[in-house]
C-alpha cells in the first residue's frame, strides 16, 4: 500500500499529461485540464509545507539553545509577522504588506545577488587560470564577449557588437543546442523511469 | 492477499473519480458553447512527436531490459574518473586528506544521486590508504545516503575498521553559510584534493576559488550548465554536463543507468544521422524531410 | 510621503547590512540574513493563501460548490502528514501526483520544444546565395554533430573518432566562454542596480 | 617586476572589492555616455511588439524576483510603454511569487501615471499562480479556471479585458521578461510551439546564450539580454531608464574583469616559470 498507490497515481498523473498532448479529445482535455488545476492546488500546500519545514527547524534550534539561536527567534518573528500582516491586512500594492515587500525584501534579495558581483571579480583574479588550450578558448571567448556586448567595446571597433553577436548566433549556439538536444534525451529518459516507476528515489526515505 | 485487493480498489476508485470528472466536464463544455468540442482521438499533426517519444522510449527500455539480463553493454571509461584517480593519488602520496562536495541539493536531484555512487568508488579507492575522507554536507536527508555509500565503500576494499563515521558532516542548509563553512575547512584542513561533483550553484564560484587558492588538486563535475565555465577555469579537470551521469553509470554498471545511458547514445546517433541526411537534402533543395521535424 | 523617506532608509539599512559580509561575515549580516529568510518565507505564503489557496480552491469549492475540488484539497492536506512520523507515507500520495505531473511536463516540452525543433533550426542548406549564411550553416552543422559526438560513450574516443569529438570540445569551450561573459555581465549589472540606488534614492547624489 | 607579481598574488580578496565598487561608482557620478547600436535580435524584439495589430490583446508574463529586477525592470517598463503607446491591451501575470508587487508598481508608473490607462479595461494584472510549466498549460485549456481572480481579487468575469479571453488563441503575442526558471525555456518548450503564438523574451544575461538557439529556430521572435539589451531597447522605445544610465559603469566594470583576468595569469605565469 505504501508503495503501489503512489506508483499508480504518479503514472496516472503523467500518463493523463502526456495523453493530453495527444489527445484533442475536449471531454479528455477537460479531465487533463483539471488534473493540472489540482496541482496547482497541491503545489501551494507544498509551498506552505516547505515553510513548515523552516519552522521546525528553527524551532529545534531555539529549544536547544544552538549558537545564534537568538536570530532564530528574530527568523521566526518575522516569519509570523509577515505572514499576520498579509493574510489579514490584504497585499495589494500600498498595503503594509507591500511596504515591507519594497523596504525589506526587495533590498536584501537584490544585495545578496550584487555580492556575487564581488565574488566572480574576485574569482577572476585570483582562480581564472589558463592552464590548458581549452581553459585558454575559453578565456578568449569571454574576454571577447565581455568587451564586445559593452558601448567601450563599439568605440575602440566599430564593429566589435556584430562580431559578438556573431559569436553567440554560430560557434557559442552549435555547442549550447548540443547541450540542449542531450539534456532533452536525460530529461525524457528520467521522466519515463520516474513514470513508469522504474526510479523511485523521489520516494525518498521511508 | 488484501493489500492487492486495497490497490485494486484504489485504482478503482480513481479511475471511477476521473470519470466522474469526465461526466461533471463534459456537461459543463457543453454549458459553455466557447470552447468547441473536438472529438478526435488522435491529433495527427503531432505524430512526428509519437514517433520520436516511441523511438526514445522503446531504445532505453530495450537497453535497461538487457542491462538486467546481465548483457555486457559497452561504455567508454570517461576520463573524469581518471583525474579523480589522479588527484586521490596526489593526496594519498602527500598523506593529506581529501575533501568530497556531494553538490549542494538534495536527494531528489539526479546529479546527487549520480554524485553518491562516485563518492562510494572514491571511498573504496581511499580505504587502502590511512588518509582521511571528508565530506561535507548540506541537506540532512543527504547525510545518511553518503555514510552508507562510503561505508560500502571501504568495506568493499575491506578496510571497515578505517572508516570514520564524523568524517561526513551536516555543516548548514544555507547556500552561502555552507560556502563559507566548507572553504573554512580547505584553509585549515588543508586538504590536498578537492572533489567537487554534484548539483552546484552560485556558490561553486567560493568553493573552487578556495580551494585553487590553498594549491590543492580539484576535479569538478556538475550538470547546471551555468556553473561549468568557472570549474573549468578553476579546477584542474572538469567532467562537463552529462559526463557526471555517464560516469556513475560506468562506475555501478547499475541497470537503470546504464540502459537510459546506452538509449540515449542510439538516439544520439539517429540525430546525427537525421542532421547529416537533412543538410544533404536540404543544399539539394529538397524541403520535405526538413518539414517532418515541424511541430503544431 | 514620511513613510516612504523611511522606508528608503530601511532599504539601505538592510543593504548595508548585507554589503558588511564583503568585509567579513559579521552580526550585521547574520542578523539581515536572517530577518531576510523569516520575511520571505513569510510573504510567499501570504502571497500563496491570496493567490492561490483563496481564487482557485476556497472559492470554487465553497460558494460554487465545485464538489471535484474536495481531491486537491485532500491531496494537499496529506502532505502534512510528514510530520507525524508514524503516517509520513501517506504524503506520497501527493508528491506522487506532482512527480508524475512534471514527468508527464518534461517529457512532452523537451520531447517536442527542445529535440524535435532544434533538430528542424539544424537542417540548413550548405549552399545559399550569400557566402556569409552557407559559411555559417557549415559551422552550425559541423558543430552540433562534433559536440553530439563528445557526448557519445558507446565507443572510444580513438582516431578519426576521436578527431571530430576534440573538435566538438572546441565548440563547447567557446560556448561556456560566452557563457562566464554574459554571467558576469549579470552579476555587474545587479551590483550597479544596487550601488544606483544608495547613490540616487538614498543619497541622491545624482543628477 | 617578479616582486610586483608576488605581491600581487598574496593580494587580499577586499583590495579586489574596493577597485570593483570604483569601477562602479566613479562612471555613475561622471556618466561618460558612450554610445552603442542597436542589435538584432533587440531590433526583433522591437518589430515583433510593433507587428501587433492596434488595440489587440497582449499576454505579458513577468517571471522574476527583486534578485533580477535591475536588469529586468527597465525592460518590463519599456515593453509597457511601448505597448501602450500601440494601445494593445496588456493582460499582466506573474509565474513567480514575488513578481506580481513588481508588476503592479511598473503598471502604476507606466500605465496609470504615463498614459492614463484604465485598469481592467486597457491593462490588468492577473497576479501568481504556483505551478510553473503546469501553470502554462492550464492556460492553454482555459485561463479563467486558471486565473478566476485578478491579483486584487476582482472575479475575471468581471473584468472588460477578460471578456472574451478563453486562451492563448485570444492574444496575439506573448512578452515575457524572464529571470530564470520558471520563465523563457518553459515558454517556449510548454506554449510556442504547442499553441502556436508568437513568443519574444527579455531575460538576465545569465540565461541569454541559453536562448540563442531558440532565436535562430524562430520559436522567439525577439531576444533582450541582461541590461545592454534593456538599454538598446530603452533607446528604440525612446526612454531612458537604469539600463542606459548603467552601461558607462557596466563598461568600466567589464574593463576591470579584463584586467584581473590578465593580470592574474601573468602572475601565475611568471611564478610557475620560477619553480620548474
Amino acid at each position: 500500500m505504501r508503495k503501489e498507490v503512489p506508483l499508480i497515481i504518479t503514472f496516472l498523473a503523467g500518463f493523463f499529461f502526456i495523453a493530453d498532448y495527444f489527445i484533442p479529445h475536449t471531454g479528455f482535455s477537460n479531465i487533463a485540464a483539471d488534473v493540472n488545476g489540482w496541482a496547482i492546488i497541491v503545489l501551494a500546500f507544498s509551498y506552505i509545507l516547505g515553510v513548515g519545514n523552516v519552522l521546525r527547524i528553527n524551532a529545534q534550534r531555539i529549544a536547544k539553545k544552538e549558537k545564534d539561536w537568538v536570530l532564530k527567534v528574530i527568523l521566526v518573528l518575522c516569519l509570523f509577522f509577515m505572514l499576520g500582516i498579509g493574510i489579514f491586512g490584504g497585499i495589494a500594492e500600498g498595503s503594509i504588506f507591500d511596504w515591507f515587500f519594497v523596504n525589506t525584501y526587495t533590498p536584501m534579495q537584490a544585495t545578496m545577488f550584487a555580492l556575487l558581483a564581488f565574488f566572480i571579480a574576485s574569482a577572476a583574479f585570483r582562480a581564472f587560470r589558463v592552464r590548458t588550450t581549452q581553459a585558454a578558448l575559453l578565456a578568449i571567448t569571454a574576454v571577447l564577449v565581455m568587451i564586445g556586448r559593452v558601448p567601450i567595446g563599439e568605440t575602440i571597433w566599430k564593429s566589435f557588437p556584430d562580431f559578438t553577436e556573431w559569436i553567440m548566433g554560430v560557434p557559442q549556439l552549435a555547442g549550447k543546442r548540443a547541450i540542449l538536444i542531450g539534456a532533452a534525451l536525460g530529461a525524457i529518459s528520467t521522466g519515463l523511469k520516474v513514470i513508469t516507476g522504474l526510479e523511485r528515489t523521489y520516494m525518498g526515505q521511508d | 492477499m488484501n493489500k492487492r485487493k486495497f490497490c485494486l480498489v484504489a485504482v478503482i476508485a480513481l479511475i471511477a473519480l476521473n470519470f466522474f470528472a469526465l461526466v461533471l466536464s463534459a456537461q459543463e463544455a457543453s454549458t459553455s458553447p466557447a470552447t468547441p468540442s473536438d472529438s478526435r482521438w488522435f491529433d495527427t499533426n503531432r505524430f512526428n512527436v509519437f514517433i520520436t517519444l516511441a523511438i526514445v522510449f522503446g531504445a532505453i527500455l530495450w537497453f535497461i531490459g538487457r542491462a538486467k539480463k546481465g548483457k555486457s553493454l559497452f561504455v567508454r571509461r570517461i576520463a573524469g574518473l581518471d583525474a579523480i584517480e589522479e588527484a586521490v593519488g596526489r593526496a594519498t602520496e602527500m598523506g593529506k586528506s581529501v575533501l568530497y562536495i556531494p553538490g549542494i541539493h538534495d536527494m531528489n536531484d539526479i546529479q546527487t544521486v549520480a554524485s553518491m555512487i562516485i563518492l562510494g568508488n572514491v571511498a573504496k579507492t581511499i580505504a587502502r590508504y590511512d588518509i582521511p575522507l571528508i565530506v561535507p554536507i548540506r541537506m540532512p536527508f543527504v547525510v545518511p545516503v553518503a555514510e552508507e555509500a562510503v561505508r560500502q565503500g571501504y568495506s568493499s576494499a575491506g578496510r571497515l575498521d578505517a572508516f570514520v563515521k564524523d568524517n561526513i558532516r551536516f555543516i548548514s542548509d544555507e547556500q552561502f553559510a555552507y560556502a563559507a563553512a566548507v572553504s573554512g575547512i580547505m584553509l585549515r584542513e588543508r586538504p590536498a584534493a578537492n572533489l567537487l561533483l554534484g548539483s552546484f550553484y552560485a556558490e561553486s564560484l567560493l568553493l573552487a576559488e578556495t580551494g585553487a587558492s590553498t594549491g590543492a588538486i580539484q576535479v569538478a563535475g556538475t550538470a547546471n550548465i551555468h556553473q561549468l565555465p568557472f570549474f573549468i577555469v578553476a579546477c584542474d579537470y572538469t567532467l562537463i554536463g552529462e559526463e557526471l551521469f555517464a560516469a556513475s553509470a560506468y562506475l555501478s554498471r547499475e541497470p537503470k543507468l546504464l540502459g537510459s545511458l546506452k538509449g540515449s547514445d542510439l538516439a544520439k546517433a539517429v540525430i546525427v544521422l537525421a542532421i547529416i541526411l537533412g543538410t544533404i537534402l536540404e543544399t539539394a533543395g529538397v524541403k520535405w524531410f526538413t518539414k517532418l521535424f515541424i511541430v503544431q | 510621503m514620511t513613510y516612504d523617506i523611511l522606508g528608503i532608509w530601511v532599504a539601505a539599512f538592510f543593504t548595508l547590512c548585507i554589503f558588511s559580509f564583503l568585509y567579513r561575515d559579521n552580526f550585521f549580516y547574520k542578523l539581515a540574513e536572517h530577518i531576510f529568510v523569516g520575511i520571505s518565507a513569510g510573504y510567499g505564503v501570504a502571497l500563496q493563501y491570496h493567490n492561490v489557496f483563496l481564487p482557485n480552491l476556497w472559492n470554487p469549492l465553497t460558494k460554487e460548490g465545485k464538489l471535484i475540488l474536495v481531491i486537491p484539497f485532500f491531496l494537499g492536506a496529506l502532505l502534512f502528514t510528514r510530520f507525524l512520523d508514524k503516517i509520513s507515507w501517506l504524503s506520497r500520495w501527493a508528491l506522487a501526483l506532482l512527480i508524475g505531473i512534471f514527468s508527464g511536463a518534461a517529457i512532452i516540452g523537451y520531447g517536442s520544444g527542445d529535440l524535435i525543433l532544434q533538430i528542424n533550426a539544424n537542417l540548413l542548406p550548405l549552399k545559399t546565395n550569400s557566402l556569409l549564411t552557407s559559411l555559417n550553416n557549415l559551422i552550425l552543422t559541423v558543430g552540433l554533430i562534433a559536440c553530439l559526438i563528445y557526448f557519445f560513450y558507446s565507443k572510444e574516443h580513438k582516431g578519426g573518432f576521436g578527431f571530430v569529438a576534440r573538435i566538438g570540445i572546441f565548440f563547447l569551450m567557446i560556448s561556456f566562454g560566452a557563457s562566464f561573459g554574459y554571467t558576469v555581465m549579470s552579476r555587474m549589472s545587479l551590483l550597479i542596480g544596487r550601488v544606483y540606488f544608495l547613490l540616487d534614492d538614498w543619497l541622491g547624489i545624482l543628477h | 617586476m617578479r616582486k610586483f607579481f608576488e605581491f600581487i598574488n598574496k593580494l587580499d580578496r577586499r583590495v579586489i572589492f574596493i577597485f570593483v565598487a570604483l569601477a562602479i561608482i566613479i562612471p555613475l557620478l561622471r556618466p561618460l555616455n558612450i554610445k552603442f547600436t542597436v542589435t538584432e535580435p533587440v531590433q526583433g524584439f522591437y518589430d515583433a511588439i510593433e507587428k501587433v495589430p492596434q488595440g489587440s490583446k497582449v499576454l505579458f508574463s513577468c517571471d522574476y524576483e527583486p534578485g533580477s529586477r535591475p536588469e529586468l525592470f527597465p525592460m518590463t517598463v519599456a515593453a509597457l510603454e511601448q505597448m501602450l503607446r500601440r494601445n494593445l491591451k496588456v493582460i499582466a501575470l506573474s509565474l513567480w511569487p514575488a513578481g506580481p508587487p513588481i508588476v503592479e508598481e511598473a503598471l502604476s508608473d507606466v500605465a496609470e501615471k504615463q498614459f492614463k490607462s484604465k485598469y481592467g479595461v486597457d491593462y490588468v494584472n492577473l497576479g501568481f499562480k504556483e505551478g510553473r510549466e503546469v501553470v502554462m498549460v492550464s492556460m492553454g485549456s482555459s485561463i479563467p479556471t486558471t486565473f478566476p481572480q485578478d491579483f486584487r481579487g476582482t472575479k475575471v468575469s468581471e473584468i472588460p479585458i477578460m471578456q472574451g479571453v478563453s486562451n492563448f488563441s485570444d492574444v496575439k503575442l506573448i512578452v515575457n521578461i524572464s529571470g530564470g526558471y520558471p520563465g523563457t525555456k518553459e515558454w517556449v518548450q510548454q506554449v510556442q510551439a504547442r499553441y502556436n503564438i508568437g513568443l519574444v523574451s527579455g531575460c538576465t544575461a545569465v540565461s541569454a546564450p541559453e536562448y540563442y538557439p531558440y532565436y535562430q529556430s524562430g520559436q522567439l521572435r525577439g531576444l533582450l539580454g541582461g541590461m545592454k539589451g534593456a538599454a538598446e531597447y530603452e533607446m528604440l522605445v525612446g526612454r531612458t531608464g537604469l539600463g542606459r544610465k548603467g552601461m558607462d559603469a557596466q563598461s568600466m566594470a567589464h574593463l576591470i574583469i579584463f584586467l584581473f583576468i590578465v593580470l592574474g595569469n601573468l602572475a601565475y605565469f611568471s611564478l610557475k616559470k620560477k619553480k620548474t
